[in-house]
């Protein structure tokens, strides 16, 4: 398929890193697209876990919120949201966490606090959420994110989760004992950390995309991989099913009335 | 305990200005109509605590009714930021507003502790998060056995916890269906807990033995408000609305529009204008 | 994850001398069968777990099989004294043990922290209670906020959990209901867990969506045990064997009588006898 | 009525002691009996809880076991035994606590873990259970114990749990808030800590039971309070209530089977 958006590709890209095997924990938006993408093409036994309690969920239409009622009637089970965060996510159970990002620097870390100083924000962002406890508690931490000079920076201005910090060893010596993020899918490429510094660096550019799209969009100078790959596009049936799945989320979101 | 009254009642005797109270709610069985009865009645100078601080909280904000939020995640679930509280916090209008801010995973475990009668949590959390040096609620200890550095935060002690449930019963037990978030905890962290409910039944003969129940000694007060928590939704009675979450986001985006439909909506009506607002949305 | 297989490959596969085990169940639900299975293949030098070690710990210990036992109340439900574990620790027969003796609260606690991948359970607890001299594991924490002194005790881990539960459906998703006890902590806080179950069904569909339930990825194995609980009962299933625990009384009272039972009831049988343990219990 | 046992006369005390607005934490045996008399005649809204997980039961006979199938079924909830002790025991929720003891002081401080030294004991006794907590973490405590030189004795071999502790404000120098053993309920007679010293006073003696007969049967020398009453003896009413208990429990339990 060759006519695809960014964004599809972004979600797409997403959803071929997860298997069957894996226990995710979803945030709204890209990563509960990739997620159930991914569920509903070649990882049919992957457990969705949302930190409204719901454990291996299943839902036909994507959720608007971490807590819409899809996502229990759906469920294995449906716990009570403090359990969710002791026996589930800090009890190491969970293998991939989702995050986005308003701001995020070249080694993950992530800002969705605020714009400007804490005390008298410029704006005031959302805050963290579960992201300070998903991003040291799951195995590994895969970011979505769509590139923007103003989303990718150089500084972050909080840093509401750590990614790798200053990068290298820094998750170690703060006694952290996950991987952090090992995983950047943007709009434009898949990014990899590098194994010693921890710099996200360009590994897959999306078909069409170019080296300097990349650096256009991004507020720190990108490091491409020496192999630099291209991104296969989607499938047939990960674009079928990706706008199927948005097309039903749309139409129950609406009410059922076509739009 | 547990006695049954109407809403104005509830609140009245229950929520007085510069209490510390939660409305609590996990997306699902949000207590927008005990808000909304706070909001006519006006009681101000709140301590306002909620994990995920949404529309509700907007609208207290926005009238003038907070002093101080404690929250780990302050947005319009599916839709984008709070601006009234935006607009508090940068503008300081109507007032300005003190935060504290958690992580989810802290609020959870404060209301925890404050369930299980302990002075804090203990957690293995905010490991190189930013949020340890701009609140000095986040502490820690050390673990007596490994020597590990846990986090601690104080737990939370609400004056009064306002939660929405599918039913009581008429000796005032209270049933949690579905997505039971915090609400649990919420309630038994506090010295005074008001339920809104969709119904009142007769008994609860028949439900399975592990569901979540508050026995009505631990309820001060119930009122049933049929769609009491619309916008957000019910489990088994109504679907979330979320072309109103959607909505709101314009509402607030100005400052007369949200006066005006503050009017509209919250202070010239009364909570019986809940149940209009499910019907279509019920199954 | 959770795959369905006889009772002794679960238990060949899973428990391995030395280990650190928890055979749990609060009265209810307490896995006889697995534990017979453990004896019949003589795995020993253990580390048992209970909260209440009471017949099935009873015959471990007075098999030979444990070398230390953490628990907080050992005795035999509604009847009296454990008198194999008695034997043990006053006479060394048939060997001495050691003792790790906690409250129910530090107990339940630290499987619940075990469950949370902490280090220990802080709680408010010990208060004057002569444990705290005699077991080091007892220690304290200071609160931050209030200074007051919390106890502190490590988390559970044990290698590895059997519990007993009502059902499993193919996929291996397990299913407790009634008196839960402390099964899902004990199992989530172990590196290993064997579940038997009363029946294997096709799914759970039509399950109320609050219901205890471990998922299937954690889980290690599963066996198909009718009447595995017994003399315990299995809600839904059958009743508490009384009489049972009161002729253990008798039964273990004698050193002789003892081996006597144990060899026709445990060596000498297979899992398969559980069933009809139970048939007469059957509501 | 006249004719009753000792065992019975203890069980209405107690019994009476309880009132609708009481939520107690039950153990077997004696405080199972007279916390399901005080539900079956005078106290029908009495919450009572088992530390199996049970809350607010109402069993037709008496269970053998803390945790009998019959508690949970006319239950109105039935929680995790870590919530019970988390946010229903150390949460300040329980009103009563009711404790049985091997040994007693006159301090109410309670062994029921070794007798002799604790790592070589004579006996070892099942220990503290949930005892410890209840004794600091419930609004009060109630003792039941059948009178005997054994059981009530000059100095406990192991503080199981805390009472009085050496008697006056000891409990509250260790920083506990709650008030600790306010009654005990013997066979032979109603004991209440004096306020200053806290030692158990004898406040009411059984119809039939002398002076001598409560000194004979308990260790330390015991104190008779000035204005020493006689306990009324059962009524009809409580007495019919507990003997049907009892013979409805004698039966469940034999299997229906008449003896």
């Amino acid at each position: 398929m060759s006519d695809f958006t960014p964004t599809e590709m972004m979600t797409i890209a997403a959803a071929r890193q997860l298997t069957s095997k894996d226990v995710c924990f979803v945030g709204i938006g890209a990563p509960s697209a990739a997620c159930n993408v991914a569920r509903l093409t070649h990882a049919p036994d992957i457990t969705l876990i949302y930190e409204s309690g719901t454990i291996g969920t299943a839902p036909d239409v994507l959720p608007l919120s971490i807590g819409d009622g899809e996502l229990c009637e759906t469920a294995v089970s449906t716990v009570s949201v403090p359990e969710m965060f002791r026996y589930w996510l800090m009890g190491g159970r969970i293998s991939i966490g989702f995050l986005g990002a308003a701001q995020l620097d070249r080694f993950g870390n992530i800002n969705t606090t605020v714009i400007g100083d804490y005390h008298h924000p410029k704006v005031r962002l959302p805050g963290g959420g579960g992201a300070p406890e998903i991003a040291s508690s799951c195995g590994e931490v895969y970011i979505t994110l769509k590139q923007a000079k103003r989303a990718m920076v150089e500084k972050i201005d909080f840093f509401t989760s750590f990614g790798h910090g200053e990068g290298g060893d820094h998750r170690q010596r703060l006694g952290i004992k996950t991987k952090g993020p090992t995983l950047l899918i943007t709009d434009l490429a898949i990014w990899r950390p590098d194994p010693e510094t921890k710099e996200f660096v360009v590994r897959s550019l999306h078909q069409g995309v170019t080296r300097e799209m990349v650096q256009e969009t991004c507020g720190w100078t990108v490091r491409f991989a020496d192999d630099l790959e291209e991104t296969p596009p989607p499938t047939h049936e990960e674009l079928e099913t990706l706008r199927a799945l948005n097309e039903r989320t749309r139409l129950a979101h609406s009410g059922g009335k076509a739009a | 305990m547990g006695k049954i009254v109407p809403l104005q009642q509830a609140v009245a005797e229950n929520l007085k200005p510069g209490d510390t109270v939660a409305f609590e709610g996990f997306t699902h069985l949000i207590p927008h109509a005990a808000a909304h009865e706070a909001i006519r009645q006006g009681i101000g100078d709140l301590t306002l605590i909620r994990m995920t601080p949404d529309i509700v909280y907007d609208q207290m904000i926005g009238m003038g009714l907070a002093r101080k939020v404690v929250f780990s995640y302050a947005g319009n679930p599916g839709v984008g930021l709070l601006r009234r509280m935006r607009d508090a916090i940068e503008n300081g209008h109507p007032r300005s507003i003190e935060t504290v801010e958690h992580s989810h995973s802290a609020m959870a475990q404060a209301y925890e502790a404050g369930a299980a009668g302990l002075p804090c949590a203990i957690f293995r959390g905010y490991k190189g998060a930013g949020l340890k040096a701009v609140n000095p609620d986040i502490r820690s200890v050390i673990c007596p056995f490994t020597g590990e550095e846990l986090a601690a935060v104080p737990a939370h002690r609400p004056d009064v916890t306002f939660i929405h449930a599918q039913k009581a019963n008429r000796r005032g037990d209270v049933l949690i269906e579905g997505i039971i978030g915090v609400q649990k905890e919420a309630a038994l962290a506090a010295s005074r807990v008001v339920v809104t409910v969709e119904e009142i039944v007769e008994d609860f003969a028949g439900l399975h033995p592990n569901l979540c129940i508050l026995p009505h000694w631990t309820i001060t007060a119930i009122a049933e408000v049929p769609g009491g928590a619309h916008p957000s939704y019910a489990h088994g009675y109504y679907d979330r609305d979320n072309a109103a979450y959607l909505d709101w986001d314009k509402v607030s985006s100005d400052r007369e529009a949200f006066a005006a439909w503050m009017q509209d909506n919250v202070l010239a009506v009364g909570p019986e204008a809940f149940a209009d607002r499910v019907k279509g949305l019920r199954k």
